[in-house]
């Protein structure tokens, strides 16, 4: 992510250099969205409680989605709720950041063969970091957490987001809406 | 019928529809209630469920029975072990597995502990909603503290997949009952500052008292469970009028309170908070230190071809399960009857005319979860 | 009077909360400061799965199949050929699919050789799911970079420093496999 | 764009800091508050003290020097205004982590002590979104009228005796004005935004305002009638024997109470009501413009306990020992009491902000109108009678 939002890469040493020092920034303050979906999110909560204490390295949730930098996906996504997802998502301010957390969001995990869930939340928003597990660690949040704070921070690292923002229409259109994102 | 339409009312013009959900801070997961405002009163609520159906029964169909077993942990998350158990018995009942006296006091210690864990969760969020920000970590640790005695047996934190047919997956770890005994004692401090902090502060009174009454009639009426029931005056409790594993050998009380309101639901769940403990002292002196942790079990679960509904009392009410048996090594149906979907439909009766931080506080007195609630 | 009194059981009760919540100020606080410091699990955790090699470094897999069938997320993927010089069965394919698995150790528990193994390592989080499509070089990877690992049938197990395989003393191991390994005047005291 | 490579063990692992914070040290936390007040107390005599020399001894105290010297006394506020949020945020999540039995903000920067820098920064590049549904001017003016209303409150407040911007004879009414425009910005952001929430949580703030502010005024006029003028500077003197809170303490339990409403502080914090307004009236808000309510929320978070302190804890007074009323080391000495005093107070708020739930808004409005007003009447009519008989 460039400077302000944008996606070139400066080649200007200054502006190279306020590249950096922005992007430090943003990695280590970086807020969540509070959007708890299923088990994960109770090991999401847990990674703020006393014994991970994610808060030391600068992170709190905000509840609304225009004031947070990360969404941490956290359980099973179905169609139903992909539209959602994805609106919030959209809803986000620039430069935003999505975490997979968990089997089902990674590719719909003990849930992938059911008819409503969606086989991985990267169809529907693009992902910078997943965990497995089922649920995941606390431990293996942070870790996730922090692995993303490498990516935004380091100067090679930061320009491999995938750019084009994945759609997959089967699960995000209405019915009878083909081929156009649905007005939730 | 205008309580459950979401279109508003023409020429209406002082309400407003409001959409909590499915990203709210509030709702405890993935629930949505659709919410007619006039100014802060609410004049109509509709709850949308369905942002986490993910084929539980379905899936659990196609699956052997010891698969299922992984499967119904994932119901009810916040509770662990306590979603395998009436499957397990159901199992059980129509093999005619016998279980050894010793793994029903471990699969009874399991489950008071869950309970604990589960309430710490409930206690937290629910002090979250109402504004409180520090209640949520206290309780997260001690949860953290019961989740480390599981992990140290079971394997995992929160789904540990530990109950088999016949009794436990196995022993559990010389230390448990030693830890389980400090973790009382540290638990039984904490309960007093829980008390400071949640039941007798003035603040949490003024948000709790005589708000969101449910009677005894509508409760029965309504089909709910648990501790909602039983602060509605309802002394029905599955352990006591079913008992299944331990819980003929120990001694506890059902706590009911008469008032049916949101602090009477506050106060039932901390007075089993207490039970549990009590519970819990018992079965670690009760328990034998050593001695078979499973029964016999056929190496091939083929139950006959038959049914069977076993329920057990777990945080949240009475979660059943009702088998059906082809004969074959798949249940041909396995239909769940969950406490929290049930509690949950009497969201739009307790919502309607109260305030809208009223609902916050109703809602967080009815601690659903999602996953049991849309399996 | 009773509304100055209950002026004063409010004023009280706040104070009471307050005091309860200051007096943490001079308690330590139990974080353990993950990235730096590594958690001690519990041998039994269930972090991840491997597979171990016997001594020698020859397959200990018999390709029996438990496991695939066993697995509630059918996450496991095994095609094997029938072994052309002696008995058994050689492995064509072993994969577990770690994204999609629910860690519930149902393949440990069907193992009759104790070759697939939970072990505890949690730090799998990655930028590209396919790293944790694991195939069998990755397994054995695993169960050799895995200092203890754990399968119900032998218990907890331990790798030395020269590649030996050991079983862990019983203050490591499980529930009623502590009891059993401890000698005998021990368990009668 | 080339993938990511993966590590030769396929497990990729979080860079570790080249320091080791396995435990917390108190010390450098300290260092780094009193180096954060340090700034703050430099600002401070810089502003009152620094800037009026400099100009005095450049010759430019009169037509546009003056006020080319209040302007930039002014920018130098607004410096201080950013060293008190940045110290202040930094300060409640520091705190909260200690009550709570963790550590709050630790990694970043010594013990810390740079993290709100970071938060800052990030803010100040993140994106600045109008949502559709808005009303563009309005919603761009309102983080504006919020900050400048929470900000103009610095220019009465005295850190000092003498080291106030404007001491002027009408320093309450003034107070009373400004600090009700904060609720407008409030109230208008939120009805701008085109969000339901955001709407409900500015009439929240518009009701609220019409309880609190009432109570707040009558404590106002308790104070003035007790200390004979509407000047913040003759109200501190006048206790130079004996702090207002002993005779005044029913005006001045009120007057917490009103000024907990204002800040919308925890128990009272309902346009912001996390857990059921999502953020409130700010819940569109992304970016600087957020920042900027933040900051004014901190901003009063300072001004409010300062207040406080002049009203009612004797603004700045203290033992001198011996120093020069007026002189320049008077002055820095005073305005450290003043701080100190009112970080003890701050302290207070952050202490109720990590203990209590919220009340409902229509309990404050009860309370308020039934309780508080009839109260401070009481204690307006106490204080003249006491000032009629004691002076």
């Amino acid at each position: 992510m460039g400077l302000l939002g944008s996606d070139e890469r400066p080649r200007d040493i200054i502006l190279g250099t306020l590249d950096d020092l922005i992007n430090m920034a943003r990695s280590r303050s970086m807020w969540p969205l509070t959007f708890g979906i299923a088990c994960c999110a109770i090991e999401m909560m847990a990674t703020w409680d006393p014994k991970i204490d994610a808060d030391r390295f600068g992170m709190f949730f905000r509840n609304t989605p225009r004031q947070a930098d990360v969404m941490i996906v956290s359980g099973t996504v179905n169609k139903k709720l992909a539209k959602r997802l994805r609106r919030l998502y959209d809803q986000m301010a620039e430069p935003k950041w999505v975490i997979s957390m968990g089997a089902c969001a990674n590719q719909g995990g003990p849930f992938r063969q059911g008819y409503s869930v969606v086989e991985g939340v990267d169809k529907i928003v693009p992902v910078d970091v997943y965990i497995p597990g089922c649920p995941p660690r606390p431990e293996a949040l942070l870790q996730a957490l922090l692995l993303l704070r490498d990516k935004i921070a380091d100067r090679e690292l930061r320009y491999q987001k995938p750019r084009e923002i994945p759609a997959d229409y089967d699960v995000l259109a209405e019915p009878g809406k083909d081929g156009r994102l649905p007005v939730l | 019928m205008s309580t459950m339409s979401l279109e508003p009312v023409r020429g209406r013009t002082d309400e407003m529809i409001v959409n909590m959900g499915p990203q709210h801070p509030a709702t405890h997961g993935v629930l949505r209630v659709v919410l007619g405002l006039e100014g802060e009163r609410i004049t109509r609520a509709v709850p949308h469920i369905g942002y986490l159906h993910r084929n539980h029964e379905k899936i659990e169909e196609a699956r052997s029975y010891p698969q299922v077993i992984a499967y119904t942990d994932r119901m009810d998350y916040v509770s662990g072990t306590q979603n395998e158990l009436p499957f397990v018995l159901a199992v059980e009942d129509m093999l005619g597995i016998e279980v050894p006296d010793r793994a029903k006091k471990i699969r009874t210690m399991f489950f008071e502990l869950y309970r604990l864990a589960s309430h710490l969760v409930w206690m937290g969020t629910a002090m979250l909603d109402l504004g409180a920000i520090s209640p949520f970590l206290y309780t997260f640790w001690d949860r953290e503290i019961i989740l480390g005695i599981v992990e140290k047996t079971a394997g995992a934190r929160m789904l540990p997949n530990y109950y088999t047919f016949g009794g436990v997956r196995r022993d559990v770890h010389p230390d448990f009952f030693k830890d389980t005994a400090d973790f009382l004692d540290h638990m039984e401090r904490r309960m007093v500052d829980y008390e400071h902090l949640v039941l007798e502060s003035p603040v949490v009174h003024a948000r709790t008292i005589g708000v969101g009454v449910l009677s005894k009639e509508r409760a029965i009426a309504r089909g709910v469970s648990g501790p909602v029931l039983r602060a509605s005056g309802v002394a029905y409790d599955v352990r006591k009028a079913f008992p299944y594993d331990a819980y003929p050998d120990v001694e506890f009380e059902i706590p009911t309170s008469p008032d049916g309101d949101t602090y009477a639901r506050f106060w039932v769940r901390f007075q089993e908070m207490y039970q549990s403990i009590r519970i819990l002292r018992q079965l670690v002196e009760l328990t034998p230190k050593t001695g078979p942790h499973k029964g016999k079990a056929p190496a091939r679960i083929k139950p006959p071809a038959g049914e069977r509904y076993r329920a057990v009392e777990n945080s949240r009410g009475e979660l059943g399960v009702l088998v059906v048996s082809d004969g074959t090594d798949k249940p041909y149906r396995v239909k769940h009857r969950g406490a929290a979907f049930s509690n949950l439909q009497i969201v739009p009766d307790l919502f309607v005319g109260a305030k809208f931080s009223d609902s916050i506080a109703i809602l967080s007195s009815l601690d659903p979860v999602f996953g049991e609630i849309d399996r | 009077m009773s509304l100055l009194q209950e002026v004063w059981q409010a004023v009280k009760a706040i104070g009471t909360g307050m005091a309860t919540v200051h007096k943490r100020v001079y308690e330590d606080a139990p974080t353990e400061f993950y990235p730096y410091v590594k958690p001690d699990l519990p041998p039994v955790s269930v972090q991840s799965l491997a597979l171990v090699e016997n001594e020698d470094g020859s397959e200990r897999c018999i390709v029996c199949l438990q496991c695939e069938r066993a697995c509630p997320a059918q996450v496991i993927t095994i095609e094997r050929h029938r072994n052309p010089e002696g008995k058994g069965f050689l492995i064509d394919r072993f994969d577990i699919d770690l994204v999609n698995c629910m860690y519930c150790a149902a393949c440990v528990e069907a193992c009759p050789v104790s070759s697939i193994v939970t072990i505890q390592d949690f730090e799998m989080s990655t930028y590209d799911l396919q790293t944790l499509k694991a195939d069998i070089d990755f397994l054995h990877e695993q169960a050799r970079r895995a200092r203890q690992w754990y399968s119900p049938k032998f218990g907890v197990e331990l790798r030395t420093e020269d590649g030996r395989i050991e079983k862990a003393p019983p203050e490591m191991q499980p529930g009623g496999l502590a009891e059993l390994l401890k000698p005998a005047e021990e368990v009668d005291s | 764009m080339n993938p990511i490579p993966i590590p030769e063990d396929r497990h990729f692992r979080p860079r570790l800091l080249g320091y080791d914070p396995q435990k917390s040290r108190p010390w450098l936390e300290r260092l780094v508050y009193s180096a954060y007040v340090f700034v703050f107390w430099l600002i401070v005599i810089g502003t009152y003290a620094g800037v009026p020399a400099l100009f005095e001894a450049l010759g430019w105290n009169a037509g546009w020097g003056f006020v080319l010297m209040r302007a930039l006394q002014v920018v130098l506020l607004f410096l201080l205004s950013a060293v008190i949020a940045l110290l202040l945020i930094l300060v409640l999540r520091k705190y909260l982590g200690k009550v709570q039995e963790r550590y709050g903000p630790m990694h970043y920067g010594p013990a810390g002590g740079i993290q709100t820098v970071f938060d800052a920064l990030k803010l100040l590049a993140k994106e600045d979104f109008v949502p559709a549904a808005a009303d563009v001017l309005t919603f761009r003016l309102a983080p504006a009228v919020t900050f400048v209303a929470s900000f103009a409150m610095f220019a009465v407040v005295p850190f000092a005796s003498g080291w106030v911007l404007a001491d002027t004879n009408v320093g309450l009414i003034y107070l009373i004005a400004v600090s009700t425009l904060s609720a407008y910005g409030v109230l208008l952001g939120g009805v701008s935004s085109g969000n339901k929430w955001a709407l409900i949580g500015a009439l929240r703030a518009g009701a609220q305002m019409v309880s609190y502010e009432i109570p707040l005024a009558l404590v106002f006029l308790t104070v003035a009638v007790w200390a004979g003028s509407l000047s913040l500077g003759r109200i501190v003197d006048a206790q130079l024997g004996l702090w207002n809170v002993l005779p005044l303490a029913l005006s001045f339990v009120l007057y917490v109470i009103a000024s907990l409403a204002e800040l919308k502080h925890i128990p009272f914090d309902f346009p912001e009501a996390e857990s059921e307004l999502i953020a409130g009236y700010n819940v569109e808000y992304s970016g600087m413009s957020f920042a900027f309510f933040f900051l004014a929320e901190f901003v009063e978070l300072f001004l409010l306990p300062a207040l406080i302190v002049v009203f009612f804890f004797g603004g700045w007074h203290g033992p001198l020992f011996g120093l020069e009323p007026g002189s320049l080391a008077a002055g820095a000495l005073e305005s450290l009491y003043f701080t100190v005093k009112t970080a003890v107070w701050v302290w207070i708020f952050l202490w109720i902000r990590a203990t209590l739930p919220r009340y409902r808004d229509d309990q404050l409005m009860e309370f308020a109108w039934k309780a508080m007003i009839p109260l401070a009447l009481f204690g307006l009519v106490l204080a003249a009678y006491l000032r009629l008989i004691w002076r």
